[in-house]
């Protein structure tokens, strides 16, 4: 309905092959930025700020991290939490060691560490595949989760064992800590989350992301047409884990302030795995909405009663949450099971070719 | 090659002065040297061509044709589909004061020999593989082709005869001779030698009758019809149009070609056949032409789509509908509409018709045009409610196309509009439609018979059309003038009008009227697969083929039901009253360009059908209720084959003419 | 339409030889002492009843099984064990006979997926999709278009190939196998399962790869009839070993050719 | 050198000079193995007939034993609670396959599996809310379960071997025997053979495929209920518990997911590993090894034979 | 669709958001509890959260709040997770909050810096970081009545009371988390000073109720005494194993989180002789339980599912939490003069609250705790523990109030307290 694709025509390949050919696509786009990064900061409370669009872009890029893995190589991993948990880890010792360097860039590099971990729990997948991977990932997952508690090292001794996040400042503004202000911390957040989409977006049109997805649809044919299963596989698992460890980083640093090994434990990896399938599996967009399905559902949710003045206590709550979302999970699997993404093609295909049905 | 040796030299003529095509070439390649010229899909996107780049080209193709000893007076062929380089060669072949004698390219060999065995062509520039065999397969028989050209080199590896070109090496080879000598300047100095009495193209019409004529136009016939016709619709250079009719048609060559010199717009090739909706999808040209066949082809789509959407979204969209052919043509046309009519309608243009003309590539349509055929008025209606500016014109090749079009807002769906500027129209005692215009053709090529025939001594021209001037001063069409006859009892009857009414529905493809000196009117109806089809699906009617469906009592009682409105509706027609319709048939096979029903422009060979199916009409009026019937028929593949059936007659109702008036005679 | 002679092949300069090679799985043999040649610019096919090792052999050639024993030479190089990826840079390239296309990814990406080879800028500029990147990817698009063009699948260009009916996938499959302009390829029943006029598509095509690309072909038929009026030269198999090889006139009136086929027509 | 000696040398030592203590390491290693068993053979009994990987297995043993001790907190004698809770895994099995699994039919095995894991958060919240969040005890001695230990003197030393672990054996056993022979002896279970080795010939012979799987998710829950006994009185009954279920994937690994014997064995393996392991080399890396212990295991094992314990040698194909 | 199903959502959310940060309370007394009756901890969360808010609910039934402003106790659910405790902070920061209590010592980590920022005290009684007893590094967080540092201090006397601890080796059990691996570097301390040697078993979470291997590497270790640092499924399951192992249960002490009746009733008869250290009263012959049980559990109004499970340890724990929570509240409205009072105001209070005997006695507490003393400087108040013991079915108090060994402990805190700040430029520190 909102499309009008008459005219535009392609004259080169250089339009035809950019990531949003259509032009209300590209406003579509613009659109959303200027809410995210203009309309939100502006009118969003501190707690829908704080709560619910720091978490959802961390998660988001986590969720996108996976979808890398998963959705476009075909590796099954269950270790996201620990591949974030690297990330954090890192980028505490490296602002415990060098404190003036610039906190974001050493956000952005503590993806170095966990892509270096995950290529390594990576290397098992040429030789195993479906859920017998699984299982090296839940490998990676408990080993990592047992270092962040046995290594000491990792949390500067800490005597609660958990990294507590340092104040820090960028460009003279405070950044992280407590006193760093949500608006801040969820700006930084947007902007890092929203070049490492671009980022991961041009990866995945290119050459290396159609490697991806030749090992993930057809390995054996992939392997004939001249693609190094171990190039492909490892490049997309430290493609992968770079992104969760940044999302780890950012965990951290931009929203809880202090982590304890439980902030990475497998329930988180089966958090952003869910993100990922209820999303769509393949799809940037679907990472998106699957975070915001899995992360922002349930504190609507949970603010459902309070504001229709239904006095349930909390415990009720949250045990009709656990059910709601699990069923609305089935559910979902059931209707569409390529995800909230494929709902959003259809939707969008829908509008493209309104007001026939098909 | 450099900007300033190919276009920015030579003399500056005036733009009055300019007589022909290639002249036009030159003016353009400076006036619009950046605009796009011509656009073609092709390896996945748009390649185009700005004017200056396209006179390089044609250059280089003039040059090589030149050099391949092409000369004044020559005729080459050109066959294909609409591709740019087609179109060069148009432009190149004129450049040297050669005849361009484009030919249909779905012509089956015979025809497609006869063509170039008449026209003494010398030369053949062909689109593809497909078309160099069909030139080839004549062999030795064409004694003055000397040179085939191809387009598309695909497959033609292995043919190694010396006559064989491909365009690039015909390029090349004019290439080579620019870089010697001052090529350039003797090419355009040959350029403004050319005369507008010259000839410029010649088009066979491919007539319903006997073979093809080579009609002869002139260059002043082309460029002043292009230029007028310009100047009628105010097309400047900013046009687009998507090239998809058939090169040979004068129509195409009007609107793809002539108009597109006159006035520097662009002009864009689709792909292929197959996806000509999606490019003009793609492209939105702001000028478009389309036989009524295609827009009423387009209205089912649209009507048998929109049956599959949601309750939801069928009623907003008829509602809408409704709304728009209550007041969109109002707003069009620019009468007064009330102010929330007006913003019912602005809701609608943004929930329905907007989404719509832009599926259907129609968005920036600012003028489109209906010819060749009776348009049915819902149709043109259904079009113009939509806010899109769609017209009919009136036009034959002889005339370079116009003859009478219908200026901005006086279109009604049943004149085709007045004379077009410079066109006077009489009426001879006879009905007969005569016209005399700056575009009226030169003469038939070899064929003075029928150029007197036609063309009077002080330049009238036959049309061969009965009809009429109505009291607004617009030229209404009835039917060719030779089909209207007289049932027994006197009464008029006019097939094609008949024929039409019938056509309008969107479950009748074709119908065929007898009736000239019989008892009474009978039909032969064609369904139409799709919509009757689609209906069928969603009424759970099985059926495992076309003659099976068109078989089908329920498909007969549809159309029994359809004659009879059309018999309601004649008999409130004065004229008409007398001629309804008594028996029908639906016809087991659907009509076809391949076994001769139809002209390759896909209208009726009536006489061809009589012959062929002479005892399904014995079997109509000698009153029988069915009848057994073998057809012979053609296979895209050239096999030939057989159909038969068992085909069921039936009656229907007739009304009594409701006019107080007396029925005529 | 072929002008080419059987003497033309046999004095053709050998592209690929493999030499009495064997192969077994767990003591089945899958192939039995196996030796022929292809030469350049031939169109050779390889028949045989179902089972005869068809496939194996074309897996053998191009590094997907090992061969137990007997080497294979390519472009007059000789090897032992190789990975697949390595036969499909050296200019192996196939298509194989279960439609094996990347059903997630459109027409035109699964061609581009053919050129991997061809493709080499690095991380770094495919990060920002950027000059050279963005470049490469525009270059290959043409070449792939032009692979578009000449198997007349344009109108398919974006649609994923999950949902293209069966004959289309197999021309797609070839246009992919093309898209790394082999010097030798393989094609592992390319008819299979296709109706008659596709089967003639598909047999123009195969021609006019051959002709146009003079592209080496190495085909993989269990239809007699369709081979025979295709290929230059031919390998008869059965039950892994090798019963006759030749033009397909000889190999047309072999006994031993037309006993396997009785023995499975029953 | 002291690194190697205490890896290589030194455990080695302490067996042998404590063989009792190292009788009783192998006999707790025995237990747990056969404890990981019966939840590894919850998970093969599903994956066999439906291809699912059960995520819920986990949640279902909580829930099972929630359940029989909740119907016994209502003041129902043990057994009566007992034939309930059966009762309640039944009605589950049935409605998980009438909701969840008929509409999933043919999805790829990550949708299944992700759809177990929102099953089992359904079964978390509801759960919960029927029951509770707080600990509850087994009824073991209501069920008859024998409790109390008995000490064996042995080597100088004592082995303390819990009654209740020997039953708990012994059940796992007789569970075992019993699934064994329900899958040859009867006319279902050979069914549920067929499903496993081919969907199409078992629609084929016309046993219904909705039929096997309620079928095979009654006796998941059979084997949840047993499981969720032994673990909920050797500890107590809380949701805790769901994550014992975790340990179950590397005992699938080692035993292959489709293979009965393969759990039991892949069961023991890892209760022997991880319990010697953990004591005998635990300490030189801080201790709490078992966490991860079962799963490095499970991928060496993988990279030397991806196809598991029983599974067959995979020839790729193209 | 989907655009407008998102956006719509998202603009709910954000209304709503709004709408909490305008509710403020200006007529309440607005203490939320992070509570958790969900999860694998849900067992010890349930009866801490009914006591305390059964207790206010109490104080408003009884007394009509506090200086007559009611008190409003909003659950918000944790679930044991830092993630949720984090939203759940966020969430009701903003209307008002008096002062938070986590409920567990991940989500306090989160909290302490959090807190002189929105500027509303933090109170972990007895768990969370033991630093913040150190008033002038951490105006903002209290742990009264005493950390887990004294708290472990006071149980090394009670083993040195009983035998003298000098040589021997003492097992230390605990659950592999921050909570349990706090008091491991004053454990390390002490066993220098103290001259005893230590043996340390971590259970993971994963294995809390799969502890064959830890009892069998205590077997192994032979301690004399063995220390539990355990929460949730993990003590029940440790006291269990010991008793399977034959180790002597009344060696084996549990600290105050590893000492409820809902640990222990699972274990029943098995358990007897267990010994675990407690700050709160057992049971409900108080007047003040009575009065609980007269004002809000008869009366229907608390969540408890059985009324047996008033005055059980954690429920007492709870809502000896309530009672300091009040006392703070009325102390900070003698201190600022307002019936109404902000989160500064609490944290005064908090810092100036006297909970005496007398002031027991006063509540109806008599001997429920030992007496508390705010100050500015010790956040912690430096509370004494006893010691209880399983007698099969009950807990029974087996020894008095045990004083922390103050003088080590508080300079090692100090440590803790500096080490804390040392990498936060503009933390708030206060001067006493």
């Amino acid at each position: 309905m909102f499309y009008r694709e008459a005219g535009q025509y392609k004259t080169s390949y250089k339009a035809d092959q950019a990531i949003f050919p259509i032009f209300q696509d590209r406003m579509a786009i613009v659109f959303y930025l200027l809410v995210a990064f203009v309309a939100i900061p502006y009118f969003g409370s501190d707690f829908f700020i704080t709560s619910m669009m720091i978490p959802f872009l961390i998660f988001s890029l986590a969720a996108i991290g996976l979808n890398i893995l998963v959705g476009y190589t075909g590796q099954i991993s269950l270790g996201t939490g620990a591949f974030m948990g690297v990330g954090a880890y890192a980028c505490y010792k490296m602002t415990s060691i060098f404190p003036d360097v610039n906190i974001i860039i050493l956000i952005i590099s503590s993806g170095i560490f966990s892509a270096a971990v995950g290529m390594i729990f990576g290397l098992p997948s040429l030789r195993i595949k479906g859920f017998y991977l699984v299982v090296t990932t839940l490998a990676a997952q408990f080993f990592l989760e047992w270092c962040f508690i046995r290594v000491p090292w990792l949390y500067n001794y800490n005597d609660s064992g958990a990294i507590e996040v340092p104040q820090r400042e960028a460009l003279g503004v405070i950044v992280t800590g407590a006193s760093a202000t949500p608006t801040t911390r969820y700006l930084i957040v947007l902007a890092i989350v929203v070049a490492m989409t671009w980022v991961a977006s041009n990866i995945i049109h290119g050459r290396i992301g159609r490697s991806w997805m030749m090992i993930r649809d057809m390995d054996i044919a992939a392997e004939l047409m001249g693609i190094r299963p171990l190039y492909a596989k490892l490049s997309a698992f430290a493609v992968s884990s770079f992104y969760c460890g940044v999302a780890g980083a950012m965990m951290v640093f931009f929203w809880l302030g202090a982590a304890e090994v439980e902030s990475f434990d497998v329930n988180h990896s089966f958090l952003i795995l869910f993100m990922v399938v209820i999303g769509g599996l393949g799809s940037l967009v679907g990472s998106f909405l699957g975070a915001a399905f899995i992360w922002i559902l349930p504190v609507i949710l949970r603010a459902i009663p309070d504001t229709i003045g239904l006095d349930i206590n909390a415990a009720t709550v949250e045990h009709i949450n656990f059910m709601i979302i699990g069923g609305l999970i089935i559910f979902f699997l059931i209707v569409e099971p390529h995800g909230l993404a494929r709902l959003w093609a259809l939707a969008k295909q829908k509008l493209r070719v309104w007001p026939f049905p098909y | 090659m450099s900007a300033d040796k190919s276009a920015a030299r030579g003399e500056v003529r005036s733009i009055d002065s300019l007589v022909t095509f290639p002249q036009y070439l030159l003016l353009n390649a400076r006036r619009f040297a950046t605009r796009p010229a011509m656009r073609h899909k092709n390896y996945g996107i748009w390649q185009s061509w700005t004017w200056l780049q396209m006179h390089e080209e044609i250059r280089a193709f003039s040059l090589g044709l030149k050099e391949l000893g092409l000369d004044k007076g020559q005729k080459i062929a050109i066959i294909g589909a609409n591709r740019p380089r087609l179109y060069w060669t148009f432009c190149a072949a004129q450049a040297l004061g050669a005849v361009p004698v484009p030919i249909y390219s779905d012509s089956i060999a015979e025809e497609m020999e006869y063509v170039l065995e008449h026209a003494e062509t010398v030369m053949a520039v062909c689109q593809d593989q497909e078309q160099i065999d069909k030139v080839l397969s004549m062999g030795k028989k064409l004694k003055t082709l000397k040179t085939i050209i191809y387009d598309e080199p695909r497959g033609m590896r292995d043919y190694d005869l010396d006559e064989l070109r491909s365009f690039e090496d015909v390029q090349k080879l004019g290439e080579k001779t620019l870089g010697s000598k001052d090529a350039a300047d003797e090419w355009e100095k040959n350029i403004y030698q050319a005369k507008g009495d010259d000839l410029a193209v010649m088009l066979y019409t491919s007539g319903t009758t006997g073979r093809p004529k080579g009609v002869m136009l002139s260059n002043d016939n082309m460029v002043k019809t292009a230029i007028s016709a310009n100047e009628f619709d105010h097309f400047d250079e900013t046009e687009q149009i998507v090239a998809y009719l058939p090169l040979a048609w004068v129509g195409d060559h009007v609107f793809s070609y002539g108009q597109a010199f006159t006035a520097g717009y662009c002009v864009c090739c689709p792909e292929s056949a197959e996806t000509v909706n999606e490019d003009r999808r793609e492209i939105a040209p702001t000028y478009f032409f389309a036989p009524p066949r295609v827009f009423e082809i387009m209205l089912t789509a649209i009507m048998v789509r929109m049956e599959d959407a949601g309750t939801f979204k069928k009623k907003m969209f008829h509602y809408f509908l409704d709304h728009a052919s209550k007041v969109g043509e109002k707003i069009l046309n620019g009468e007064k509409v009330a102010v929330f009519d007006r913003i019912k309608y602005f809701i609608g243009e943004l929930m329905v018709y907007g989404p719509l003309k832009n599926r259907l590539g129609f968005t920036n349509v600012k003028v489109g045009y209906t010819a060749g055929e009776a348009i049915g008025p819902e149709i043109f209606r259904f079009y113009r409610s939509l806010g899109i500016n769609l017209k009919q014109l009136y036009g034959q090749t002889e005339a370079s196309v116009y003859i009478s079009a219908q200026p901005d807002g006086e279109i009604r769906a049943e004149t085709v509009g007045r004379p077009s500027p410079g066109v006077e129209i009489e009426i001879a005692d006879s009905g007969e439609v005569m016209y005399r215009s700056p575009g009226v053709f030169v003469g038939y090529y070899k064929n003075e018979k029928s150029t007197k025939e036609t063309k009077t001594k002080d330049g009238w021209v036959h049309t061969g059309d009965a009809g009429f001037i109505d009291d607004n001063g617009h030229l209404r069409i009835i039917d060719r003038a030779k089909d209207v006859g007289k049932l027994i009892d006197g009464s008029m009857f006019a097939p094609k009008y008949i024929e039409n009414k019938l056509k309008f529905f969107p479950n009748v493809k074709e119908a065929v009227a007898f009736g000239d000196g019989r008892e009474f009117v009978g039909v032969i109806v064609n369904i139409d697969l799709t919509s009757v089809g689609n209906w069928a699906e969603r009424n759970n009617i099985a059926y495992a083929s076309y003659q099976e469906l068109a078989a089908h009592p329920q498909v007969y009682k549809m159309m029994a039901e359809h004659i009879e409105q059309v018999n309601r509706d004649l008999s409130g027609e004065e004229m008409m009253a007398g001629a309804q319709i008594s028996r029908f048939l639906v016809l087991h096979k659907e009509l076809d360009a391949d076994d001769g029903e139809l002209t390759r422009t896909l209208k009726v060979r009536r006489n061809f059908i009589s012959e062929r199916y002479a005892p399904l009409i014995e079997a109509i009026y000698d009153g029988s209720t069915e009848k057994y019937v073998d057809t012979e028929v053609i296979f895209e593949d050239g096999r030939k084959g057989s159909i038969s059936a068992t085909v069921e007659v039936r009656d229907v109702k007739v009304f009594a003419p409701v006019s107080h008036k007396e029925a005529a005679e | 339409m072929s002008a080419r002679t059987a003497a033309d092949i046999a004095v053709g300069e050998d592209l690929l030889h493999v030499d009495d090679i064997s192969l077994s799985f767990g003591g089945v043999k899958a192939i039995q002492n196996i030796s022929f040649n292809i030469v350049k610019g031939e169109i050779r096919a390889i028949i045989g009843p179902n089972g005869a090792g068809k496939t194996s052999m074309l897996n053998v050639i191009n590094g997907f099984y090992h061969p137990q024993e007997g080497t294979i030479t390519f472009l007059g190089e000789e090897r032992r064990k190789m990975r697949p990826y390595r036969a499909a840079s050296q200019g192996i390239s196939r298509t194989f006979q279960n439609v094996a296309l990347f059903t997630g990814m459109s027409t035109l990406d699964n061609i581009m997926a053919g050129r991997s080879l061809k493709m080499h800028r690095n991380f770094f500029w495919q990060m920002f999709r950027y000059g050279p990147a963005l470049n490469e990817e525009i270059e290959h698009r043409r070449a792939v278009e032009e692979i578009i063009d000449f198997l007349e699948i344009e109108h398919i260009r974006k649609t994923p190939v999950g949902q293209l009916p069966y004959g289309l996938q197999k021309r797609v499959e070839l246009g992919r196998a093309l898209a790394a302009e082999p010097s030798l390829l393989l094609l592992d029943e390319p008819m299979a399962g296709m109706n008659l006029e596709e089967k003639e598509d598909m047999s123009r095509f195969v021609i006019d790869v051959n002709q146009q690309f003079g592209t080496t072909i190495a085909l993989i038929e269990h239809d007699m009839g369709v081979v025979m009026d295709l290929a230059d030269r031919i390998v008869v198999m059965d039950y892994g070993k090798k019963i006759a090889d030749g033009m397909p006139k000889d190999v047309q009136s072999d006994q031993n050719v037309i006993d396997a086929y009785l023995g499975v027509a029953h | 050198m002291d690194l190697l000696f205490n890896i290589f040398v030194s455990p080695f030592i302490e067996m042998v000079t404590m063989p009792d203590f190292l009788l009783q390491v192998l006999w707790e290693g025995f237990v747990s193995g056969t404890l990981y068993a019966l939840i590894a053979l919850g998970f093969v009994l599903i994956f066999k007939a439906s291809g699912v990987f059960n995520f819920a297995q986990g949640i279902m043993v909580v829930f099972a034993a929630l359940t029989l001790v909740g119907f016994h907190a209502a003041g129902l004698p043990a057994y009566v609670s007992l034939v309930l809770a059966l009762a309640v895994m039944g009605f589950l099995a049935w409605g998980v396959e009438r909701v969840v699994l008929r509409h999933l039919v043919n999805q790829p095995d990550l949708i299944l599996f992700m759809a177990t894991i929102g099953l089992s958060y359904f079964l978390i919240g509801f759960g919960e809310l029927i029951f509770g969040g707080e600990p509850k005890s087994m009824i073991t001695e209501q069920l008859g379960l024998p409790t109390g230990s008995t000490t064996i003197e042995i080597f100088d030393g004592i082995v303390i071997l819990q009654h209740l672990d020997i039953a708990a054996a012994a059940i796992a056993a007789i569970l075992v025997a019993g699934l064994a022979l329900f899958f040859s002896k009867t006319r279902i279970g050979r069914a549920l053979r067929a499903v496993a080795d081919d969907h199409q010939a078992a629609l084929s012979v016309g046993i219904s495929l909705n039929q096997i799987w309620a079928i095979v998710w009654f006796a998941a829950g059979i084997v949840a209920l047993a499981t969720g006994i032994m673990w909920g009185a050797r500890s107590d009954v809380s949701f805790a518990l769901q994550i014992v279920a975790l340990k179950a994937l590397p005992v699938l690994i080692l035993g292959g997911f489709t293979s009965v014997p393969g759990a039991i064995i892949g069961g023991l393996i890892i209760g022997f590993g991880e319990k010697l392991f953990e004591v005998y080399w635990g300490g030189l890396l801080g201790g709490g090894v078992e966490g991860w212990f079962a799963y490095v295991i499970a991928l060496i094992f993988l990279l030397f034979r991806p196809q598991g314990l029983f599974g067959e040698k995979i020839i790729e194909r193209v | 669709m989907f655009k407008k199903l998102i956006l719509g959502t998202a603009a709910v959310a954000m209304l709503s958001g709004a709408q909490m940060m305008s509710a403020s309370a200006e007529d309440m007394h607005y203490v939320p509890s992070l509570s958790y009756r969900t999860g694998p901890f849900a067992g010890g969360g349930i009866p801490v959260a009914n006591g305390f808010s059964d207790y206010m609910n109490m104080l408003n039934a009884r007394d009509g709040g506090i200086g007559g402003v009611k008190i409003v106790v909003e659950e918000c659910e944790t679930g044991y997770n830092s993630q949720k405790g984090v939203e759940c902070y966020e969430s009701t920061k903003g209307k008002g909050a008096l002062v938070y209590n986590p409920m567990s010592t991940g989500i306090t980590l989160q909290l302490v810096p959090k807190a002189p920022v929105d500027e509303i005290p933090v109170l972990s009684m007895g768990y969370g970081l033991s630093a913040t007893a150190i008033g002038e590094k951490f105006p903002w967080g209290f742990n009264y009545p005493t950390t887990y540092w004294n708290q472990l201090s006071s149980i090394l006397k009670y083993i040195d009371s009983k035998g003298g601890i000098k040589g021997k080796k003492i097992g230390f059990i605990y659950l592999d988390v921050g909570y349990g691996k706090e008091p491991i570097p004053l454990l390390d301390k002490l066993a220098t000073s103290m001259g005893f040697t230590t043996a340390k078993f971590p259970v993971g979470v994963k294995e809390m109720q799969s502890q064959s291997s830890h009892w069998l590497n205590v077997r192994k270790e032979r301690p004399d005494w063995m220390i539990m640092w355990g929460w949730g499924a993990m003590n029940s399951t440790a006291i269990k194993e010991a008793a399977k192992i034959k180790y002597p249960l009344d060696h084996f002490i549990g600290n105050w989180w590893s000492g409820a009746d809902a640990d222990l009733r699972p274990v029943g008869e098995v358990g007897k002789g267990y010994v675990a250290a407690n700050f709160s009263g057992i049971g409900t012959d108080f007047p003040a339980l009575q009065d609980v049980l007269k004002h809000v559990v008869d009366a229907g109004k608390s969540q408890v599912k059985d009324k047996s499970l008033v005055g059980d340890v954690l429920y007492n724990r709870g809502l000896f939490n309530a009672v300091i929570v009040a006392e703070a509240i009325a102390a900070a409205q003698k201190a600022t003069g307002k019936k109404a009072i902000t989160g500064a105001d609490m944290r005064v209070g908090l810092e100036t609250f006297d909970l005496s005997a007398a002031r027991l006695k006063e509540l109806g507490l008599e001997g429920f705790a030992a007496p508390v003393k705010a100050s500015c400087s010790d956040h912690e108040g430096a509370g004494s523990v006893f010691l209880q013991q399983w007698n099969g079915s009950a807990w029974e108090k087996i020894s008095d109030a045990i004083a922390p060994m103050n003088d080590v402990v508080r300079p090692l805190l100090e440590e803790a307290a500096d080490k804390y700040t040392a990498d936060k430029p503009d933390w708030k520190t206060q001067s006493c």
